[in-house]
């Protein structure tokens, strides 16, 4: 059994503490979406605005534990200004950490070379697998926001 | 049978769940709300059976399957005199409490309801008692009405007569698996039947923990499962009084149901086996036989005795240790309080909490508690809940407060 | 894991029901198409799981629940990889089969038919693969046409096209539980498809005795139970292909169903547990994993090259003693017949005759094997019905033979 | 365990091979009335006529084991020609005889001195409970005629 310290790092507890972007946009131009975890009663809302194929703006409401709070807040410094195609890479490869296979098309070789700089303090989930649906929650609801913009 | 006095070195040996150990440490399992431990008993005459009496029940006439549906129909008789039903033909097994108040809108609620109909529910049920509702009022336009709670977590009554006025049915928690209420059955049941509403009981939290008498409560219909009285999974249970039962068209179609099936239709066989098409749950009847055996050694009256005052000690000792840190939801009085204790502790999200303490061992669980609706009322999304059974003691009270304890740490408050 | 022989004086020892004595003999049970006796590897899994590792699953997030789900997901697994499911998230738990086809009907009918649609079952149904389409017949006015019979007791396919055309759905069992036919399931799932229909395969009789591939069918949807596969009661499993379970509506409401519940509504999970509502058969599943397991020690063509092998002789040595005095129902052809003999002896009742055999601790189901309308088509009321499974050998129907001439004492012929 | 002579006295035997009153009445003035018993499959009709409160006819169809058909047989013998509460005296005795208890209405004292004559020949049955079925099934079937022709 991994130690308590490989979940909450003390990266995670900050993002944890003081969330990056949380709130809302406005309906349109923004898109919204809404995701639930059935397991922990988690709700998240993701707001994202796409200009041009960019992401421009990502803002994040509900509530939620440290790990997908945190995770949410990672993901929303991880994405905002990249292209929807360096978006989707890096959901991939995000995925891919959280050892999830995703149906949607294989993790291409750029993937691998996707940064995920903070996030990487989310590494420690995959040994609590119960969590993995909570740190890909945000991830998840960001996809179906993504679907919609398409 | 009864008279033992629970206590856990007495029954320890009993649970073999006890021995196990996680780290070196053994498992403090507060997590009985949503599925209990076995006993030995229970888990023995389960593999008993299938070893060496194992036959299908019903349909053949040899001798093994004689004797196997006497065991499966002993069964039945068994739960019949727990909750005091006048007739084991009223008892229908199911899968689960779900797939039982499933029975009562899929039968007696698609037979019964037309658009505009009223069935009343309340913001504590379980989902098992709501879904099944919206479903009905998505296939009939059936109308639903919520009895709401007061702040202390009970059934607010004040306005009853008037959301009951012209209800078709009242269907309601016997108690909260979130908040632990024990809910006034027999008033709501007088209450329905006054207005003229069916009165459905989801005795799931209720049936495992309480000596229970279903024609004291005046129910018409009653639903609980076996995996949170000691017993397996697979197997649920609906009590109704025979003439309704009688009326209720079938449900699940199939084997065993049927007193004959031609090309062009076919008819039913009296309940109970109206209401059990297919296989049934034939084992596991078996094991829920020896659950209630092994509960009435103790008697139920006991049983709810010893979670009544391990619940007073839960109350106090966490308000104790942890004073406003800890907000525990539902009525402090245990007299209408069974021992589940839902909380929310500092900010942290129950989750974690559950998490952390998971760590030491502690087994709570953390979430909505399939009770959505409530959790909105209560303005939260989750709990954490630590419930407790037969084999709990104060020992796994101060366990669980410990543990709380290193919360602080991790969290760095 | 497979390669191991089928051989009685081998796997003895797994089978406890083999110890068994009443009145100082041995049981010769010959009722496993009815449920199979189960090999203690599937009993052991059960009580070791249930002593030490129960836990609720899905619900609660404490390593023991994890590892509680985690098994009961690697059942899931085990199961799909059993029949060859491109996926095991299209494996859907039920209770039954039972359940599993009202599941069909009651959640793909209701959406899909409307009065006029044409339902194509057959003759050699089981009750249930009729009574839901029955029950959805009276409630939709669709209208259900039957597949008949050749004389020996095959699907007579000749008017097929005109059958399936205009159909919604083609129902049908891979393997009848009265004649032992194997019928041409991949033949019909095409047919069904060239025709615009859905294919829908009762596999009860097949998935125990056979390999099984539901993509080599080219099936929609297939259901099955496991206590006829050496495993526990109180489980079944419906699979069907992603897009089309994902397409259909949930069938019963409650907990794990749900991704949200409001007041007003609720939102469906994800399949698998979309139909999966409640406490699902934890224990039960594991039971039914060890009993794949261990079916895969030998490999399904070994445990099918057993049965066919064991139906030639009873086939054979019946033929030889009893000559015209013994009529067996169903294909002489071992090649499309699976290890299930119906007879008639001589003018006697088979209710009777299973009671001259039970005294010889034969035991043989008599009845109407819930296939009331195959009976008709028969022209009798009940068979006598012997099956095999994988502890039955030539001793246990040279058993059943000299059980047979018995009868003749009895009755004076 | 007891043995099968207890089940196969001969004269059951001789009822179920040369079935008394069997076949048809017209309906009406006779009343019909199907029993099934799912165990076994059996399917039996019995048609009974009865005139200014007695029974004055009984015929039966359908098929059965030895024991249905046999206890059908015997029934319609113990019936004929008596009155209709007589007749439900016999029907209660005769369930008494197979340990069933009759909600509708306790055995009367009088039921006792009811004879049962050759239906006594069934008592082995009781041993045999998967039987009783089988033996009853005649007797319910009745039972149905006569609460309809009330
Ligand atoms: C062909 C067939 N279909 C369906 C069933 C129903 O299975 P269960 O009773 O397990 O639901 C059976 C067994 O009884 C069967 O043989
Ligand atoms: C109050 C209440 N009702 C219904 C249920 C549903 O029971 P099951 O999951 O056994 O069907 C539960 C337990 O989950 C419950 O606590």
């Amino acid at each position: 059994m991994p130690g308590l310290e490989d979940l909450y790092r003390e990266i995670i507890l900050d993002h944890y503490r003081s969330p990056r972007n949380r709130g809302e946009l406005p309906t349109p131009p923004a898109i919204m979406a809404e995701g639930h975890n059935p397991l922990c009663g988690d709700e998240i809302t993701v707001y994202l605005q796409v200009d041009e194929g960019r992401v421009t703006d990502v803002k994040i409401s509900g509530q939620g534990c440290s790990i997908s709070q945190s995770s949410a807040s990672m993901m929303t410094q991880a994405v905002i200004g990249k292209t929807v195609p360096e978006v989707r890479a890096i959901v991939r490869r995000f995925k891919g950490m959280m050892s999830i296979e995703d149906g949607d098309g294989d993790a291409s070789a750029d993937d691998t070379a996707v940064s995920l700089g903070d996030l990487e303090a989310l590494q420690g989930v995959v040994k609590f697998p119960v969590r993995i649906k909570c740190a890909t929650l945000a991830w998840n609801t960001l996809l179906q926001a993504l679907d919609e913009s398409a | 049978m009864s008279g033992h006095t629970l206590d856990r070195a007495t029954i320890a040996a009993d649970f073999p769940f006890l021995t196990r150990r996680i780290d070196g440490e053994r498992v403090v399992y507060l997590d009985s709300a949503n599925s209990s431990q076995k006993p030995r008993q229970v888990i023995d005459a389960m593999s008993s059976f299938a070893a060496t009496s194992y036959a299908p029940i019903n349909r053949s006439a040899y001798r093994m399957a004689a004797e196997a549906t006497e065991a499966y129909e002993g069964a039945r008789a068994k739960v019949a005199r727990f909750i005091n039903a006048p007739s084991a033909d009223e008892v229908v097994f199911t899968k689960n409490a779900t797939e039982s108040l499933n029975l009562v809108a899929g039968s007696w609620g698609r037979a019964n309801l037309r658009a505009g109909d009223v069935v009343v529910l309340t913001h504590m049920e379980h989902h098992a008692n709501i879904v099944p509702w919206h479903q009905l009022a998505a296939e009939r336009g059936i109308e639903l009405r919520w009895i709401p709670l007061t702040p202390t977590g009970e059934l607010d009554l004040t306005d009853l007569p008037r959301l009951l006025d012209g209800a078709k049915a009242l269907s309601f928690t016997a108690m909260s698996n979130v908040l632990g209420t024990i809910t006034p059955v027999a008033h709501l049941c007088r209450a329905a039947h006054d207005a003229g509403a069916l009165a459905v009981v989801d005795a799931c939290q209720y049936v495992p923990h309480n000596v229970t008498d279903v024609q004291a409560w005046d129910a018409d219909l009653v639903a609980f499962s076996s995996h949170k009285m000691l017993g397996p999974t697979g197997i649920g249970v609906l009590w109704g009084r025979a003439e309704l039962l009688d009326a209720m068209p079938p449900f699940l179609g199939g084997g065993n149901m049927i007193s004959d099936v031609r090309l062009d239709g076919f008819t039913c066989a009296p309940v109970p086996a109206k209401f059990e098409a297919g296989t049934p749950p034939i084992i596991e009847a078996i094991g829920l036989g020896a659950a209630i055996d092994y509960l009435e050694s103790f008697g139920m009256a006991e049983v709810r005795r010893h979670e009544a005052e391990l619940t007073r000690y839960a109350l106090d000792t966490l308000t104790e240790r942890f004073g406003d840190d800890l907000t525990i939801h539902g009525p402090r009085n245990v007299e209408i309080r069974g021992g589940v204790l839902s909380f929310a502790f500092r900010d942290l999200h129950p989750h974690d909490v559950s998490q952390v303490l998971d760590e030491r061992n502690v087994c709570v669980r953390a979430g909505h508690h399939c009770a959505k609706p409530l959790m909105r009322v209560l303005g939260v999304g989750a709990t954490a809940r630590a419930s407790f059974y037969v084999y709990n003691d104060t020992a796994d009270v101060d366990a669980l407060a410990d543990a709380l304890d290193s919360a602080t740490d991790i969290f760095g408050f």
